[in-house]
């Protein structure tokens, strides 16, 4: 078997940032919509951490843990608005949320 | 400062001070108002006194930067065709403010307030000589006269108001496109400079780029003319304006595209201009015939003198396109006319409608018999408007043929369908309005002209008569002007075009199918 | 040649995962197929040598955000959503833009390693201690992102309370 | 190495206005619980102090400009222009919101501080020189906006409003992380500067192809944030569902401080791979342009034509990005400038008549507004003709500066459809102005309260701004001009 | 000495692989072994356990997610945290200072979250959700009952 370069990490990232995109644009449901998002910041995340062993510099790695902070931030307040809309609304599917024409 | 620029700052500062008049105070809005045009007036004359008319240099200059980055100059002056145009405006708004003394009860404030704004933006438009100064008061004046049709206008006036605001707009935006590229170009805003880099070939456009540019400045004084097919938005915003709206809107703001063709297009794009010459005359032909015949049918006397408008603009543009000093001249002469007795039409037509609360004509009859007073005044001109020797309106014309004869003999046969026409149309409106039988409504609601109404018309009478008999008192600066001007469009341009007389009509367009 | 195996075997843990947790009807399910998704990331991680961002994922992501998305699944009982329609109309949207990206890596399959140049090598090799690397830049560099970064997890704190508590 | 680390006095003069807005914003968060109900307004207060404070910090950084903490920061002409504009963008939202939250019985703490702490990330933006910084600033500002879009907890279209911009915004960032990721992939760092020196080096600069994918899914992400299409479909349904102070926030500021990340990112880093992005930036600015007007003429909910309006609007700053140019990035920062102050004057006026639970929102609610309340529809009127782009406000000046920008850069087309556009956008704009003052007023207008102090504050401020800028542009112009080149 | 990541986790990998062999074989076996007998006492807690009411899928309190969001927020303080103790040393005052900063910050926003009584549960439960499809029905299980399926 041919050795594991740094394109095959980026290739597995494209993969995974195929799926994510393909998961937020189709899924319904609100909560896996969130999910797909985590998807793709991974993908981000092993795509920076491909590069940072590429380069030998450990910035990407330092920036993939504000990624994953961020990530958390956003996991929190997402949910979070979550559960206001779901308090009123009483519906986790995005095209139900329609008040507003979407 | 000079005394252009109090003329000039007058309106704004009466306007600045009226927002500050208590709203339940109308009458002191009305006083007020019409003493500060009254003062613009009188300073305005001053101007015509101190005019040397036998040069065509600027005068009045006051020029100084207002803006460094980019440069844009605070530069206004007069020359002969401004000179009048200034004063035109300034006469006419105390006259607006006059008619619509009684007639505007609600929101008094805002429409006299609005009336002396559009006079700081008229009188702005005829005297920037900075591209961008002069940009700025054209869209300036075009605020207020939207509010004046928009709010105080007759049923459809929302229409109107919106559709007179896009036109306007749609073709200031390709000049405001224009102006920025001949300052990309140049560096400069300043008129007089960009005319001397023009002139001394330190600056010159290629025939695409000069063909563009005419087009898009062209396009926005096309539509304010208004040149045929672009008049649309003019009956509607003339029946639906109030009375001193269609006023200050015929007499004034439309000689601002006349204006803008005569001091912008024909000095920076001589080239352009005289290639697209043919096509504009035989626009201009159609609507002075078109005018005309629409006007023949119409019921309604706003929408008569509307487009009875489009056909003596015709005349205008006609003039302007012949490239000769008498057309240029007569196209001057007559954009003064079209104002004076357009204006008068619409304040007659308004002293109607005061009384008999409509602009149907056939709601009318026999008004003669008892407003005798009236129907004098209006015959007058209506006979002037027709263009009877001895009254203002024939000089124009007179003017205007014979510069278009010069050029090319068929335009005038064309033009003279236009002033047979207008005596057709103007005539069986008068036959129709004071003659024959008298309505109960008209016998009853028909009193004769007041004191205030006197005072409103009595100016333009006398203009007529003053313009029609004694032409000298005003042509002479508009003659140097008109000569200077022709001087500078013969610059930069190819001799074939100005050497030939334009080629006649059909045949042009035949050559140009071919091509 | 333990590398390749490893490789390939976390890619499968985290491909099979995510193409799960897009497709399957049930939340839960789907939760916990990310879990598997994300594992496998953190193997990825390890396989880099970038050890202190595994612990990071598995302390973060598996053992935190999951259980999060966990109680938020049960506080707000999805299964009647999972009853439905799964996918929503978007399908051309979805489509366009997933080929899009698909094809720009296929261009860049094709194109081979001649397409891509990677930034050089910086001048200092990584130590062996990777937590040390991360902390010494860290705390000095990356200064001001650390302490933003607290702003960050405040606004956090302010806003998903804001959000989910209900006012007494 | 570490130890010596420490922050000069200096640098942290040159971050002193974000310690200000973070403190305080703390402060005022854990003041929130201890004074909760007893005099709300004191957190009005204390904040519109701290911007004051931070503004002054602004300006005092400026007297010594320069890199800070070996150069994460840039304190230019540049960031300090933003910084000024996001902080008063922030003290007028505050100012219009005071009558609104005591409307909605929603006077907290956490409104100011959310407030407050979005503006440390926008600080943070456009100071940023770094990408992960831009990043750490982009979040902070976007979180705190998602759930400002929601703080009415209890109203079903704030709850989408937070949604729908949370799940776009986030799947922004998401393609914006991305793109930064191959681009420090291919640098081997994320510094400004120090990409622009790899990217501009012909002999180890890196595959087009690589770097133009980068640049796409960067600008994708940036697009989305700005609202530029065809990545602005969150945004009519995010501007109506909001509390209209809040829109008024984040449609001038987080758009402002997007933007200024939008042009330092493409105007340095990747200026010299400009010919590439071009086409990219020249499409979307004409799309936003084309499909904000023409989606703006048909609405009747005045949000989501101020929504829509809002989309042109970012066109226009796009045609500005698509010149290239110095003068072109003057040209965007002065529009900006204008733009907020108008539009933050504009949504104050709808905030103001759309009466508690913002059920008056039609246009038709208007109606008679210049009989009833002339001040507050003069006020309109003037935003309405900024808007239009009439002369002697900013709006022209703005627009002027941008086409003369493109024209200078060639851009014949985009600028002649732009001034097109431009006119079409008088359309909808003037049925405002019909409205309010052509028809008699209705139910919405008679039952308007009087202009409290702090609306009329958020109103004529801005109002002043507008006339300053369309009467004295060039002293900001100038400023902007010298700005423009980024410290370089 | 080990080049690749892989070979020095290798060691790891064994482990862990072990420990699921055990597992599965554990329960696997049991599964296999064992005798079946299903009843419903078999599905009864066992001994002191608590009889389950209700529905298995009826909603949590939203308390449980807001302690679970603190939770992962503090664990990304904590995340910070470790790799500064790594290198605390070599930081000196100037690190205490830089970690004093960030949790200055963090612990305002525990003791915000603590004054707004989302920690506090002892009230009765102000925060829960209220149920929008109607209440999940509750079922009391008696004595009786559980002696009657013991029957069976």
């Amino acid at each position: 078997m041919a050795p594991i370069t740094t394109g095959h990490y980026l290739g597995l990232s494209a993969a995974l940032l195929l799926i994510g995109v393909a998961g937020v644009l189709t899924r319904r449901s609100i909560v896996v919509v969130l999910m797909s998002i985590e998807l793709i910041l991974n993908a981000v995340n092993i795509n920076l951490i491909a590069f940072s062993s590429n380069s030998q510099n450990v910035r990407g790695q330092i920036f993939a843990m504000f990624i994953i902070a961020d990530a958390v931030a956003e996991a929190a307040v997402g949910l979070g608005i979550l559960i206001a809309l779901f308090r009123n609304k009483d519906t986790v599917l995005a095209d139900e949320v329609d008040l507003l024409k979407w | 400062m000079n005394l252009l620029d109090i003329v000039i700052c007058t309106p704004l500062v009466g306007f600045l001070l009226t927002l500050f008049i208590p709203r339940s105070k109308p009458q002191w809005v009305r006083v007020f108002t019409l003493t500060v045009s009254v003062i613009a007036f009188v300073l305005s004359v001053g101007l015509a006194t101190g005019f040397n008319s036998g040069s065509s240099n600027l005068q009045f200059v006051t020029d100084f930067i207002w803006n460094a980055s980019p440069e844009i100059h605070y530069h206004v002056a007069l020359d002969g065709i401004s000179l009048w145009l200034v004063i035109l405006s300034t006469l006419l708004t105390p006259i607006a403010i006059l008619i619509s003394w009684r007639s505007i009860d609600n929101r008094v404030k805002e429409f006299f307030g609005l009336l002396l704004l559009l006079e700081f933006g008229l009188v702005g438009v005829f005297a920037a000589f900075d591209l961008f100064l002069f940009y700025i008061f054209w869209e300036v004046s075009l605020v207020p006269m939207y509010f004046l049709i928009g709010i105080w206008g007759h049923d459809r006036r929302i229409y109107a108001a919106v559709k007179f605001f896009l036109y306007t707009m749609a073709g200031s935006v390709l000049m405001l496109a224009g102006i920025i590229f001949i300052y990309n170009r140049t560096g400069t805003f300043n008129y007089s400079s960009i005319l001397d880099m023009l002139g001394s070939g330190r600056l010159s456009f290629t025939t695409g780029e000069e063909m563009f540019l005419f087009l898009a400045f062209f396009l926005a004084f096309a539509i304010k003319v208004p040149l045929f097919p672009l008049h649309t938005w003019l009956p509607d915003a003339h029946v639906e304006a109030p009375t001193a709206g269609s006023l200050m809107l015929a007499s004034v703001m439309l000689k601002m595209g006349t204006y803008g063709l005569v001091r912008f297009c024909l000095p920076m794009f001589p080239g352009a201009a005289r290639e697209c010459a043919p096509w504009i005359i035989v626009l201009a032909i159609i609507g002075i015939i078109y005018g005309a015949l629409v006007a023949l049918v119409q019921p309604n006397m706003k929408k008569l003198v509307a487009y009875s408008s489009v056909s003596h603009l015709g005349f205008v543009v006609l003039g302007i396109f012949s490239f000769t000093q008498m057309g240029l001249d007569g196209a001057v002469y007559q954009m003064l006319n079209h104002g004076i007795s357009t204006g008068a039409l619409f304040i007659v037509v308004g002293f109607l409608y005061t009384r008999r609360h409509s602009l149907e004509i056939k709601d009318y009859g026999g008004v003669a018999t008892v407003a005798p007073w009236l129907s004098t005044v209006f015959l007058i001109t209506t006979l002037a408007s027709i263009g009877l020797p001895t009254l203002n309106n024939f000089v124009g014309e007179f003017l205007v043929l014979q510069g278009s004869a010069q050029a090319n003999f068929k335009w005038t046969i064309f033009a003279s369908l236009g002033v047979i026409l207008s005596a057709c149309y103007m005539l069986w409106l008068y036959q129709r309005v004071f003659f024959g039988e008298t309505p109960e409504g008209v016998r009853h609601h028909m009193p004769d002209l007041n004191l205030r109404e006197w005072v409103a018309i009595v100016p333009l009478i006398i203009l007529m008569a003053w313009m029609g008999t004694a032409p000298q008192t005003f042509l002479p600066p508009v003659s140097s002007a008109t000569a200077h001007l022709l001087e500078q469009s013969k610059m930069n341009v190819p001799l074939r075009v100005h050497a030939a007389p334009a080629p006649p009509v059909i045949v042009a367009a035949e050559a140009s199918h071919a091509r | 040649m333990l590398d390749v195996f490893f490789f390939y075997a976390f890619a499968a843990l985290v491909l099979g995962g995510a193409l799960l947790t897009v497709t399957l009807r049930n939340t839960v399910h789907c939760a916990i197929s990310l879990i598997a998704s994300l594992s496998g990331v953190a193997g990825i991680f390890l396989l880099q040598k970038a050890e202190f961002l595994f612990a990071v994922q598995i302390i973060v992501y598996v053992g935190g955000v999951m259980v999060l998305f966990l109680f938020v699944i049960m506080l707000v009982n999805l299964d009647t959503a999972a009853r439905d329609r799964q996918f929503n109309r978007q399908w051309i949207a979805a489509v366009a833009c997933v080929l899009a990206i698909g094809a720009e890596g296929v261009y860049f399959v094709r194109s081979g390693s001649g397409a891509w140049t990677f930034a050089a090598p910086s001048e200092f090799a990584l130590s062996a201690g990777n937590t040390e690397d991360i902390a010494r830049m860290l705390f000095s560099e990356y200064l001001v992102p650390f302490e933003i970064a607290s702003v960050l997890l405040l606004v956090a704190v302010v806003g998903s309370v804001l959000m989910a508590r209900r006012e007494a | 190495m570490p130890a010596n680390m420490a922050p000069s006095s200096a640098e942290i003069l040159r971050f002193l206005p974000e310690i200000i807005l973070a403190v305080m914003g703390t402060f005022i968060m854990v003041l929130d619980p201890l004074v909760r109900g007893k005099s709300p307004k004191i957190f009005g207060h204390i904040s519109i102090l701290a911007m004051l404070a931070a503004i002054g910090a602004s300006i005092f950084a400026y007297t010594n400009p320069g890199p800070a903490f070996s150069g994460m920061l840039m304190v230019d002409g540049f960031a300090t222009f933003f910084r000024v504009l996001v902080l008063g963008v922030g003290i007028l939202a505050v100012l219009s919101s005071y009558r609104f939250l005591d409307r909605e019985r929603a006077d907290t703490g956490e409104y100011h501080a959310l407030i407050l702490f979005s503006l440390v990330g926008q600080c943070v933006m456009v100071t940023a020189n770094e990408l992960i910084m831009i990043f750490i600033g982009l979040e902070i500002s976007s979180i705190a906006t998602y759930v400002l879009a929601g703080y009415l907890r209890d109203d079903k279209r704030a709850n989408e409003a937070a949604l729908k911009y949370f799940l776009l915004g986030s799947f922004a960032t998401a393609f914006l992380l991305y793109g930064v990721a191959i681009i420090y992939g291919i640098t081997g760092t994320t510094n400004l500067s120090a990409i622009r020196a790899v990217l501009s080096n012909t002999t180890t600069a890196p595959a087009g192809a690589v770097v133009g994918a980068a640049v796409a899914l960067m600008f994708v992400g940036l697009a989305f944030k700005v609202s530029g299409a065809p990545f602005q479909i969150w945004a009519p349904d995010v501007y109506q569902g909001a509390p209209t102070p809040v829109t008024a926030f984040m449609s001038a500021g987080p758009k402002a401080a997007a933007f200024a990340v939008f042009l330092r990112i493409f105007m340095t880093a990747f200026e010299t791979v400009g010919t590439g992005w071009e086409p990219l930036v020249w499409v979307s600015a004409l799309l936003s342009m084309t499909i904000g007007n023409f989606a703006a003429l048909v609405q009747q909910n005045i949000k989501r034509m101020l929504a829509y309006s809002s989309i042109a609007h970012a066109g226009y700053v796009l045609v500005a990005l698509a010149a290239r140019s110095e003068i072109g990035t003057a040209a965007a920062m002065f529009y900006l400038a204008a733009y907020a102050m108008m539009n933050v004057g504009a949504f104050a006026v709808v905030a103001h008549l759309s009466g508690k639970g913002e059920r008056r929102l039609s246009l038709n609610d208007f109606a008679g507004l210049g009989v009833k309340q002339p001040l507050t529809a003069a006020l309109l009127t003037i935003f309405l003709l900024s808007f239009i782009g009439v002369p002697l406000t900013g709006g022209f000046f703005g627009k002027f500066y941008i086409f003369k920008a493109a024209l200078q850069s060639n851009l014949v087309w985009l600028t002649v459809l732009g001034l097109l556009n431009s006119a079409v956008a008088a359309y909808y704009y003037l049925r405002i102005l019909v409205v309010m003052y052509m028809h008699e007023p209705g139910e919405a207008t008679l039952a308007v309260e009087p202009l409290s102090f702090g609306l009329s504050a958020a109103l004529i401020l801005p109002a002043i701004g507008t006339f300053v800028l369309g009467i004295f542009p060039s002293a900001l112009l100038q400023f902007a001009d010298k700005s423009s080149i980024f410290g370089r | 000495m080990p080049t690749t990541a892989a070979e020095t986790y290798f060691p790891v990998l064994v482990q862990a692989l072990l420990a699921i062999v055990i597992a599965a074989a554990l329960v696997s076996l049991s599964f296999l072994l064992g005798r079946k007998v299903k009843n419903s006492v078999k599905d009864m807690p066992y001994e002191c356990g608590i009889v389950p009411t209700g529905d298995a899928r009826h909603r949590f309190s939203v308390k449980f997610y807001l302690v679970g969001m603190l939770f992962i927020l503090f664990d990304i303080e904590a995340i910070f945290l470790y790799p500064w103790a790594v290198v605390y040393k070599e930081l000196k005052m100037f690190g205490f200072f830089e970690m004093f900063t960030f949790i200055l910050l963090v612990v305002a926003g525990f003791f915000y979250i603590w004054k707004k009584g989302v920690l506090d549960w002892s009230h009765n439960d102000p925060s829960a959700l209220r149920s929008p499809a109607g209440r999940v029905e509750m079922r009391d299980h008696h004595p009786e009952e559980i002696l009657v399926a013991m029957k069976r």
